[in-house]
């Protein structure tokens, strides 16, 4: 069951139920701002552990409990050389069938996984974000499709400011 | 070149610029801003033959590919978006006698960025757009706002978007006093200062398109077209008067106050030799 | 005042491109202030795309994600005129929604 | 001309390197050379050319005085006035040569 924990979409009743009893325990107030259930729902699932992770492999495994296997069919678009490391332009998308999550990692960042996506029936297999990014690092995009995990890797330069612009 | 010996850079500089120097052949010159601009304009353009006149407006971004496509990804949804937004806001806010800042300018401040800097008869002396919204503010009983960023950048971009595609069009008027503060701005862009003894010139005029320190330099020529801007280093918006002071803290100089009187003469000398190039602000830099 | 979300949503043929752009700090909780202080984490963890009251995208983010985020993917069913709804929650318990049309 | 004024630039270049070796300084050794150095930091403010690092160097002088560490005060100070000096020459310097570099 670890394997699809954001496998549960379409949302039934019964996990909308579930969904606000969790945001009760955890203290979430999205409920008290109006949120619809459905957004209750998804609060639940936030994945909050996979989010301190330090390792690369710590916080795919939090996140996903498996591992993931090299893939060209993972597109992962980043610059060589960042102009800035407040502002990292990245985009993952996939050729890959039955894709419902993207995952972005940046290696050498104190906690290393920058955020998680979660591709709904209808979503298309593709995202672009802005990241920050510490110093240079490897970037992973890891992708999951048909109940497996697919990664995509590469390095950008992250270079500190000075005279310029 | 990440950390120069600090006595050692400055005489070392020095030294080879000093001993670099051709004699002294720099008779008297009497001004003139048109040949200045000529000169100027074509010294970019036979720097840089494959950039599109134009295209100086965008800085660094004409110069490097790999810049180029992370600017255009910026520009998709660019993050000096909330800044035009407040700048509206603040434009029509009624001040505490009714007035607004639009009724400072002419046309109600809309399209009239290219105009900017220029000499004002009255109170002899260059008038940068961000002094005239100050300007405005006190003489309404308001409170200026910072130089620097916030409200003065929402501001000026919103003024500088409302006028994209405008040329620059300054003028120096017939005035010994105007001819004067041009001839101030430029002596400042091009005299060497700081520890790290770099004039203007030397990062945006020898070295444009170079990296320092893997940032690529912006040429000289379009660099306040593009006023204010949302800079990636400064994660937020900033005026001419935080480029200029950022630029000579940059170079280990202790900045002048925003909106000195050589600030706005760097201004209006700046301004004026990009004559002919549209206004682009707002806009994105690393 | 003025929405912390702007929200760019294009139907063509079958498909939506959804861009959103949000107005926020994303404190990452490693930077200090001019004081040497530490300032403290502030970020989004959550932003719901909805479409006909069902969630077409969720993004979790932690504070890698940069200030003023920035967000675009894209879903099929959406028509020119349909409401998306876009709402983001972050660990301060803060949250802000806004309802855009397709265009 | 240019040559004494290379030879300057020599002066500067070497007086970077070395630091006069020196017995431990005094309150007054450290208070001559902070009254020196805070004069040629005046003078290069009023030439609107102070140098960032004259500027903190003569605020470490003061800290470490009044840690009450003569020697780096000192050694501090002493540094914040060649900084001085430099931005100083530099600004004189370049009252004509400012030229030289202009577009024409």
């Amino acid at each position: 069951m670890k394997s699809s924990i954001w496998n549960d979409a379409p949302v039934s009743r019964r996990s909308v139920l579930q969904g606000i009893a969790a945001v009760a325990v955890v203290g979430f107030t999205g409920i008290r701002f109006g949120m619809s259930e459905a957004l209750a729902a998804a609060n639940d699932k936030y994945p909050e552990d996979a989010f301190k992770q330090k390792s690369e492999a710590d916080a795919i495994k939090s996140l996903y409990g498996k591992t993931a296997e090299k893939s060209d069919k993972v597109k992962l678009d980043a610059p060589e050389i960042a102009e800035n490391g407040a502002v990292v332009p990245v985009a993952v998308s996939s050729s890959l069938t039955d894709v419902t999550s993207i995952a972005i990692l940046v290696t050498e960042n104190p906690n290393t996984l920058a955020a998680a996506y979660r591709i709904l029936p209808g979503a298309a297999p593709s995202v672009s974000n802005r990241l920050k990014m510490a110093k240079t690092s490897n970037v992973i995009a890891v992708v999951e499709a048909g109940g497996k995990l697919y990664s995509a890797t590469k390095e950008v330069k992250v270079t500190v400011g000075g005279c310029g612009g | 070149m990440r950390r120069f010996s600090g006595l050692a850079m400055a005489g070392l500089a020095i030294a080879v610029a000093v001993l670099s120097a051709p004699p002294a052949a720099m008779a008297a010159d009497t001004p003139n801003p048109p040949a200045d601009l000529k000169a100027f304009q074509k010294f970019f353009k036979d720097k840089f033959p494959k950039v599109k006149f134009e295209d100086f407006v965008n800085g660094p971004y004409s110069m490097d590919e790999g810049l180029y496509k992370q600017w255009k990804e910026k520009e998709e949804f660019p993050p000096y978006e909330f800044a035009l937004d407040l700048g509206k806001e603040l434009m029509a806010k009624p001040f505490k006698n009714g007035k607004t800042l639009a009724d400072c300018f002419p046309n109600k401040g809309i399209g009239i960025r290219q105009d900017y800097p220029h000499f004002d008869a009255k109170q002899g002396k260059v008038i940068t757009l961000e002094l005239a919204v100050n300007q405005c503010l006190e003489a309404n009983g308001e409170q200026p706002y910072s130089y620097v960023k916030d409200e003065m950048a929402a501001v000026t971009a919103y003024m500088a978007y409302t006028s994209r595609g405008k040329v620059f069009d300054v003028k120096i008027p017939d005035d010994p006093r105007a001819l004067a503060a041009y001839e101030n701005g430029k002596r400042y862009f091009y005299t060497r200062r700081g520890q790290l003894n770099f004039s203007c010139a030397t990062c945006h005029v020898q070295s444009p398109g170079e990296r320092i320190r893997a940032e690529v330099l912006a040429p000289a020529l379009g660099i306040l077209n593009a006023m204010p801007i949302y800079r990636s280093e400064w994660s937020g918006m900033g005026t001419t008067s935080r480029r200029f002071t950022s630029c000579n803290s940059q170079v280990r100089g202790v900045p002048l106050k925003p909106q000195d009187e050589e600030y706005r003469d760097l201004e209006y000398y700046l301004s004026y030799v990009s004559n002919g190039l549209p206004i682009s602000g707002p806009g994105a830099r690393p | 005042m003025a929405s912390t979300i702007r929200v760019r949503a294009t139907a063509s043929g079958d498909s939506t491109e959804v861009q959103a752009l949000i107005q926020h700090p994303m404190d990452s909780g490693f930077v200090k202030n001019a004081k040497g202080e530490l300032i403290p984490p502030h970020y989004i963890q959550q932003v719901v795309i909805e479409h006909g009251g069902k969630p077409v995208f969720i993004a979790d983010w932690g504070p890698a994600v940069s200030k003023d985020p920035y967000l675009k993917f894209a879903f099929k069913g959406g028509k020119k005129g349909d409401d998306l709804k876009v709402s983001w929650t972050d660990n301060k318990g803060a949250s802000d929604t806004l309802t855009a049309k397709i265009q | 001309m240019s040559r004494s004024i290379s030879a300057l630039a020599v002066a500067l270049l070497l007086g970077g390197f070395v630091m006069p070796a020196h017995a431990a300084s005094t309150e007054a050794d450290y208070k001559a050379a902070y009254a020196a150095a805070e004069s040629a930091n005046a003078e290069a403010g009023k030439l609107r050319n102070q140098w960032t690092t004259a500027v903190s160097a003569l605020k470490a002088s003061k800290a470490a005085a009044e840690a009450g560490d003569f020697d780096k005060a000192t050694a501090e100070a002493k540094k914040s006035e060649q900084l001085s000096k430099a931005a100083i020459f530099q600004t004189n310097e370049q009252k004509e040569n400012w030229k030289l570099m202009e577009i024409r």
